[in-house]
């Protein structure tokens, strides 16, 4: 079968990038949306179709191999260490394929109806297209340069959408701190990749993955703390992942990155980019799994199981509708790393599996909570919850599609998060009890909050508005109700004959008791919230009165921005960078002026000799011939 | 015996006129004292039986040098015109190459043994005058045709130079501008 | 006839008059009395000449014939050094070596 | 006439052109019209070289010239270029023409200007295509004299004490230099009866271990001064805050690669057996003067003096990559002297349009510039981002390659100065970010700001042409890498047959 079409579904979004981009101020105002969602829209039709062929097209035996679509030469830097560009897909691939277009094609679509108003809108599709292009890019990576490389080209696109109001500070606060925060991480990511690269001698995947191999090539790999070199290497790719995906502790940058445009944090902020580390952990599944009894894994799980529960709790203090759903996104997140991490290989990959599933669904709900919260600040022009309620009357659509949204994401059955939450717990049950503990209370948690923000929204009091919400125009309800529609059936996929660890289709049984205890303390969570968030009524100030410091501490979020801005401020800048500025100007350049000013004071005082005083002048010669009297009489006696 | 005495009774006025003479602050009492070193230095050459050289040093020296100076002097300063008192650095200066450069010298002479004295000078002025315009060995007719013309163009640099445009020299260096000798005789 | 009189002593007087000359070179602050201590100096390195010749070098009259053209150098110089002073003294309205530093340019 | 020579001729005639022109615009356009010549040439002269080189077999120096010039001493005019050398000089006809761009409205001695200017370029293509020492030493000195007149007469600012400082530094540079050239031609080969200053026949016979280790320091600082080695980069910061745009350019872009390329083509391929004994201690100075460049950069708010201090940590990062002497990482380290010469070239044009619209180089008086001129904004954004190594950008595929090349090395100390290299580029990220927040985007600070011109059509030129080769570059460095891989192996062979 020919695979080479593929490269176009990369290159679409970026055509859509170029031309909005050199035509910047050249195109007519409505074109750049249209041209940005037809783009995508042509994108996301090859992309199922690509997923149509794979999945139905090329099953074997031996599970689904993995195809090599296109490739090209980028740099040989030795013969062994060569980077190609290429296309390289998978059941994973395949999978973040149909995600990143769909939701990419979704958003552009509700972008053209969001954003009518907005100058620029050519810019904001110039970086929305060269996002695309960049997240697909990292997709289909054959090998791990390439995921680097497009790795931050999706960072500066989400930099550059971040700080899309560039005039306001906050927004270039926050996207300043998104790219700084994410760079950080990517330099461990980069060490990481030239660690484990140096063992393997290859950036390819398949040499990569194949462990066993390169510690066949190795004779000896160091070990370090216990840990041989190529844990080191692969829990350093891990910081990087961590970073982009905002596990603890590097996540401070996600709840502000929600000063973008609400769609951008949809596509970017929810779905697709910040499960990147994600998938990053997927791809390099085996060599994470087979060295040192997995021990990278642990690590994995146990920053994925604490990020969940750790942005679960910030979650529920929250009013700002966007950042509520950002710490969501994390704990979501934390909850697929935790998937990933408790996996085992081949029959016992499990977590895997459901890591992916959730991936998935995941994409579709929390792309819809994030829409749906767009049209509601569209319509209220206001982030806070403070100044929602009542709005069921008003957007009745939005309001139907949001509690879709809710119901999925709190695993409500039959609905698309129930059936990837509930076998990630049961991955994580069959693994470690603690574990599963967390992700337990996580998921009641999860339940609570977004039914917090539901009902505070759409129920709780009634207000009146200055200007009647209504529900949003077609371009931007139509992705609502496909997503809505996503988040209804989209787990009853097979997702285990498609995307395992190992290539081939896993057998997986249902275990009844575990799913109602899930779907139990979802429940719990859901009826916690309404009953405190229904009907305006004063009970959750009490609460969060009596815990006092408690809650202080979770509404400032552990305070990490505070330490994180200290060790910026106190420990970088004043403490290394402002002593080398002054070393530099006063002892580095100060020695150089100072040989100069020596010189300069030195000819000075040589310049005083010759006064024009013929007198000190006749002293001189006496003095010099008495000098060369004595030098060859008494000390050069021959002459 | 008499003439060691005469020698230090000489050595003694050289010694102190040139003293009194360097440290005068009269510029014509100064004159004098040069005066009487230049004549004692006379009285010197005469005591060593050369009397041709001691007449020139008179003629020459105590006559023709002293009174060109004395002229100078007039033309320069009103008679009893105070000189100003060294300032320190120049006393210290000349002290000190005064100190080091007696201790140099004597300690030289004193070290050095000299070599002993071959027969006696023929000293006669007859000798003197044949060796002068003698060009064999030991003639000095080729000096002394350099040192006559020498003196001429002595004579004429001395002429020239006191003739030349000094007010109008004097007027460019107040004014700031370049003052070459070729321009200035030009203008005249 | 000149028996009794040592070379070191002659030796002594004159270095003493020199260094004497160069002390008043030194230190004089006035051009004419500066050419007058060269004077001085010049006539001590003459006698020196004269000296040595008539005491330990006695087989030519080199010696005197030296003084003889110091005469004449010391007379050239003298005439030619006091008229630049008349000219300076008109120029500057001074002959005090100090005010004339034109030298250090 | 031989093809190496008219890159000296062109120019050249430029300067003679220019001398009886009359006219700003005839004299923008007789330089404009050279350099573009050049630029072409050199161009052409790639072609040249790829078509022979395939032809040449395993020979990478190629078009080599002797011509004779002083025999008593054997100084010869020896040319020759391998792939290295021809990357030089395509960089070097770039940036002297958008130079000449950026400087077209110069206000004083607008005739003078360019002559300096194309006089300063003439000595670089006369350095980077020389074989012989002596000539190679007299161009460096042609290309170093009107660097101070030009920052001397058109800088701003302290000027006279910035450019006699980076005079004097750089001056002292070439005595040590010197000493380490005459050193070397004392102790070459004999070659008809005379020692010689040829390259070629130097590196063959390389001299005494114990001389080697005597004369590599000289030779060593001589030319990292040039390439502002810490403790020796104080000249630049303030070298570069005085000069006139062009003069920034070309000094960041040219002067200080001559720096990295001397080191390169004297020091380590002359004297290799002293650069594997002795190399750590400059491995260390520049290892660590790439993190000092960083945090150096991090506090300042001057954006010339941002600029050159990031240019110290770059330009470390090559040294450190030069002593590392394997193959990858001298690929690596001359793929990024000639992405660090576009971008800092780059970073001083925009730079200079940003400073003659608002004024001042403070960071913190300047706000929201991005609204007003966004051409210029937009590229000050693209080249930050190359800046820090971004892919798809030249910056990164060069880090890139001096990061696999430097991983190659297991030993302690070069692995500890790797992570320290590689963690500079988050400080980099951080000060280049820092200008981008602080100096285009947020609010207008400044009411007068409001007014100011958009790009004039020569800066986008200037602008655009660099911009292309980074991206170029960046997209594909796959040719241009192997240029110089291809050139530097048997370098590395050389080298590894003499030291065993």
């Amino acid at each position: 079968m020919n695979w080479s079409y593929t490269i176009w579904i990369p290159l679409l979004p970026f055509l859509s990038f170029v031309i909005n981009g050199v035509l910047y101020n050249r195109l007519p105002k409505k074109l750049s949306g249209v041209i940005g969602t037809s783009a995508l829209g042509v994108a996301a039709l090859l992309s199922y179709l690509t997923a149509g062929r794979y999945f139905f097209g090329t099953t074997s035996a031996e599970g689904y191999q993995p195809i090599l679509a296109w490739q090209s030469t980028w740099m040989h830097i030795t013969d062994k260490l060569a980077i190609d560009m290429g296309v390289y897909l998978d059941p994973i691939s395949i999978m973040m394929l149909v995600v990143v277009t769909t939701i990419s094609f979704l958003v552009h679509l509700y972008s053209v109806g969001y954003m009518s108003e907005e100058e620029g809108r050519n810019r904001y599709f110039a970086w929305l297209g060269l996002f695309s292009f960049s997240m697909l890019g990292l997709v289909l990576a054959p090998n791990l340069v390439q995921t680097y490389m497009f790795w931050e080209l999706v960072g500066v696109s989400s930099f550059l959408l971040i700080g899309y109001y560039y005039d306001k500070p906050s927004a270039v606060r926050a996207a300043l701190k998104a790219f700084i925060v994410t760079r950080f991480a990517d330099v461990f990511f980069l060490i990481g990749i030239l660690l484990y690269s140096y063992y393997s001698g290859s950036f390819k995947f398949e040499d990569l993955n194949n462990i066993a191999a390169i510690q066949a090539a190795n004779s000896s790999i160091p070990v370090f703390m216990g840990l041989s070199a190529l844990t080191w290497g692969l829990m350093l790719i891990f910081v990087g992942g961590a970073g982009k995906s905002a596990m603890f502790p590097l996540h401070i940058w996600l709840p502000d990155a929600m000063e973008g445009p609400t769609p951008v944090s949809a596509l970017i902020h929810a779905a697709t980019m910040v499960v990147a580390g994600v998938y990053l952990v997927a791809r390099l599944f085996p060599a994470f799994h087979g060295s040192d009894d997995g021990f990278a894994l642990h690590v994995v799980a146990v920053v994925g199981t604490f990020s969940s529960l750790f942005a679960a709790i910030i979650a529920m203090t929250q009013m700002d509708i966007k950042r509520v759903l950002a710490f969501s996104t994390m704990s979501q997140i934390g909850y697929m790393m935790m998937g990933l991490g408790v996996s085992g290989y081949g029959e016992e990959g499990l977590g895997y599996t459901a890591s992916m599933f959730h991936l998935f669904t995941h994409a579709a709900f929390k792309a819809l909570l994030f829409l749906g919260a767009g049209a509601i600040i569209h319509a209220v022009h206001s982030n806070s919850l403070k100044d929602m309620g009542g709005l069921r009357k008003y957007m009745p659509m939005t309001n139907i599609t949001f509690l879709i949204a809710c119901l999925a994401i709190s695993g409500v059955p039959p609905f698309a998060g129930f059936f990837s939450k509930d076998m990630i717990l049961e991955a994580a049950y069959e693994h470690n009890k603690l574990i599963y503990f967390t992700g337990y209370i996580t998921a009641g948690l999860t339940a609570f909050y977004m039914f917090r923000i539901y009902f505070m929204a759409f129920w709780g009091r009634n207000r009146d508005y200055d200007h009647k919400p209504h529900d949003p125009v077609w371009s931007m309800k139509i992705p609502l109700i496909v997503l809505a529609a996503g988040s209804v059936v989209l787990g009853l996929l097979p997702f285990n004959e498609w995307v395992t660890s190992d290539l081939r289709p896993l057998h997986i049984h249902f275990d009844m008791m575990m799913a109602a205890a899930s779907v139990g303390i979802g429940v719990i969570g859901i009826i916690t919230a309404y009953l405190l968030y229904r009907k305006p009524s004063d009970a959750p100030d009490k609460i969060s009165h009596s815990l006092g410091f408690v809650y202080k501490t979770v509404k400032n979020k552990f305070y990490m921005d505070e330490l994180y801005l200290g060790i910026m401020r106190e420990v970088i800048l004043k403490r290394i960078a402002a002593p080398v500025a002054w070393f530099d100007r006063h002892i580095v350049d100060g020695t150089m002026n100072l040989i100069g000013n020596t010189t300069v004071g030195l000819s000075k005082g040589i310049k005083r000799i010759q006064s024009g005083d013929f007198q000190v002048y006749a002293f001189g010669i006496l003095i010099a011939v008495i000098f060369f009297v004595v030098l060859f009489n008494y000390f050069i006696p021959t002459i | 015996m008499t003439e060691r005495i005469i020698f230090y009774i000489l050595a003694f006025i050289m010694i102190v006129f040139s003293l009194m003479s360097v440290t005068s602050t009269k510029i014509i009492r100064s004159a004098i004292y040069l005066l009487g070193v230049l004549m004692a230095t006379a009285g010197l050459y005469f005591l060593f039986n050369l009397n041709f050289l001691g007449a020139i040093q008179l003629t020459v020296y105590a006559g023709g040098i002293m009174v060109l100076i004395v002229i100078a002097i007039l033309l320069t300063h009103h008679v009893g015109f105070g000189l100003p008192v060294p300032d320190k650095k120049h006393m210290i200066l000349g002290w000190l190459a005064a100190m080091i450069g007696i201790t140099i010298s004597f300690f030289q002479f004193t070290t050095h043994t000299f070599k002993p004295k071959i027969g006696n000078l023929d000293d006669r002025v007859s000798k003197m005058g044949a060796d002068m315009l003698h060009y064999g060995d030991g003639g000095f007719v080729l000096p002394f045709e350099v040192i006559s013309i020498l003196l001429l163009a002595g004579i004429i640099a001395a002429i020239t130079i006191a003739k030349g445009g000094i007010p109008h020299l004097k007027k460019r260096l107040k004014s700031g501008q370049p003052t070459t000798v070729s321009s200035s005789t030009k203008k005249q | 006839m000149e028996t009794g009189i040592q070379i070191g002593d002659v030796l002594l007087v004159t270095s003493i008059m020199f260094f004497i000359g160069v002390y008043g070179f030194v230190t004089r602050k006035n051009l004419i009395a500066v050419l007058m201590s060269l004077e001085i100096i010049i006539n001590a390195a003459a006698i020196n000449f004269v000296l040595i010749n008539k005491l330990v070098f006695t087989t030519n009259l080199h010696g005197v014939f030296f003084t003889f053209f110091i005469l004449a150098v010391a007379a050239v110089e003298v005439a030619i050094g006091l008229v630049i002073i008349l000219n300076l003294y008109r120029l500057k309205d001074s002959i005090d070596p100090e005010e004339i530093t034109t030298l250090k340019h | 006439m031989d093809i190496l020579t008219i890159l000296i001729i062109i120019p050249t005639l430029t300067v003679l052109a220019l001398i009886f022109a009359k006219g700003q615009k005839s004299y923008r356009t007789i330089s404009a019209v050279g350099m573009g010549i050049q630029t072409v040439y050199s161009i052409y002269l790639l072609t040249r070289y790829l078509t022979e080189r395939a032809e040449a077999g395993g020979e990478t120096m190629l078009f080599r010239r002797t011509v004779e010039w002083f025999k008593p001493w054997n100084i010869n005019y020896e040319i020759g270029v391998d792939g290295i050398s021809v990357a030089m000089i395509i960089l070097t006809a770039i940036i002297t023409l958008t130079g000449v761009f950026v400087s077209w409205r110069v206000k004083e001695l607008p005739k003078e200007f360019f002559v300096s200017l194309i006089v300063l370029s003439t000595g670089v293509f006369g350095f980077f295509i020389s074989l012989d020492l002596f000539t190679m030493f007299l161009f460096y000195e042609l290309a170093v004299i009107p660097m101070y007149l030009l920052i001397g007469i058109w800088g701003s600012g302290p000027r006279e004490y910035a450019a006699m400082k980076l005079t004097l530094m750089l001056m002292g540079a070439s005595a040590l230099l010197l000493v380490g050239i005459l050193g070397l031609y004392f102790h070459s080969p004999m070659v008809e009866g005379h020692h010689t200053f040829s390259m070629m026949a130097i590196a063959q016979a390389p001299m005494e271990h114990m001389d080697q280790l005597f004369f590599f320091p000289f030779v060593f600082v001589g030319f990292a001064v040039l390439g502002a080695m810490f403790p020796f980069h104080t000249w630049s910061p303030d070298g570069h805050a005085s000069a006139p745009t062009a003069v920034s350019m070309l000094h960041a872009g040219v002067l200080m690669k001559m720096g990295g390329y001397g080191v390169f083509r004297v020091a380590l391929l002359l004297m290799p057996t002293a650069a594997h004994e002795i190399g750590w201690i400059f491995m260390i100075l520049a290892g660590g003067g790439i993190l000092y460049g960083a945090f150096g950069a991090l506090r300042q708010t001057d954006l010339k003096y941002i600029n050159a201090y990031s240019s110290v940590s770059h330009l470390a990062l090559v040294l450190f990559a030069l002593l590392l002497m394997d193959v990858v990482s001298w690929s690596g380290s001359v793929l990024q002297m000639i992405s660090h010469g576009l971008i800092t070239a780059l970073f001083f044009a925009l730079i200079g349009m940003v400073y003659e619209r608002t004024h001042t180089r403070d960071v913190t008086k300047m706000g929201g510039l991005l609204k007003i001129i966004p051409f210029i904004g937009m590229m000050y954004v693209m080249v930050g981002m190359a800046s820090l190594g971004l892919p798809g950008m030249s910056g990164f595929a060069a880090e890139l390659a001096i990061f696999v090349g430097a991983f190659q090395h297991s030993g302690t100390l070069e692995r500890v100065l790797t992570i320290m290299a590689v963690l500079s580029i988050v400080v980099t990220a951080v000060y280049i970010l820092r200008v981008v927040g602080k100096m285009l985007m947020g609010p207008v600070t400044n009411e007068a700001f409001k007014q100011m011109d958009k790009a004039r059509w020569y800066e986008k030129t200037a602008a655009i042409i660099l911009l292309a080769c980074i991206i170029g570059i960046g997209v594909a460095p796959g040719g241009l890498y192997k240029l110089i891989n291809e050139s530097v192996t048997p370098l590395i062979e050389l080298i590894q047959k003499g030291a065993l």
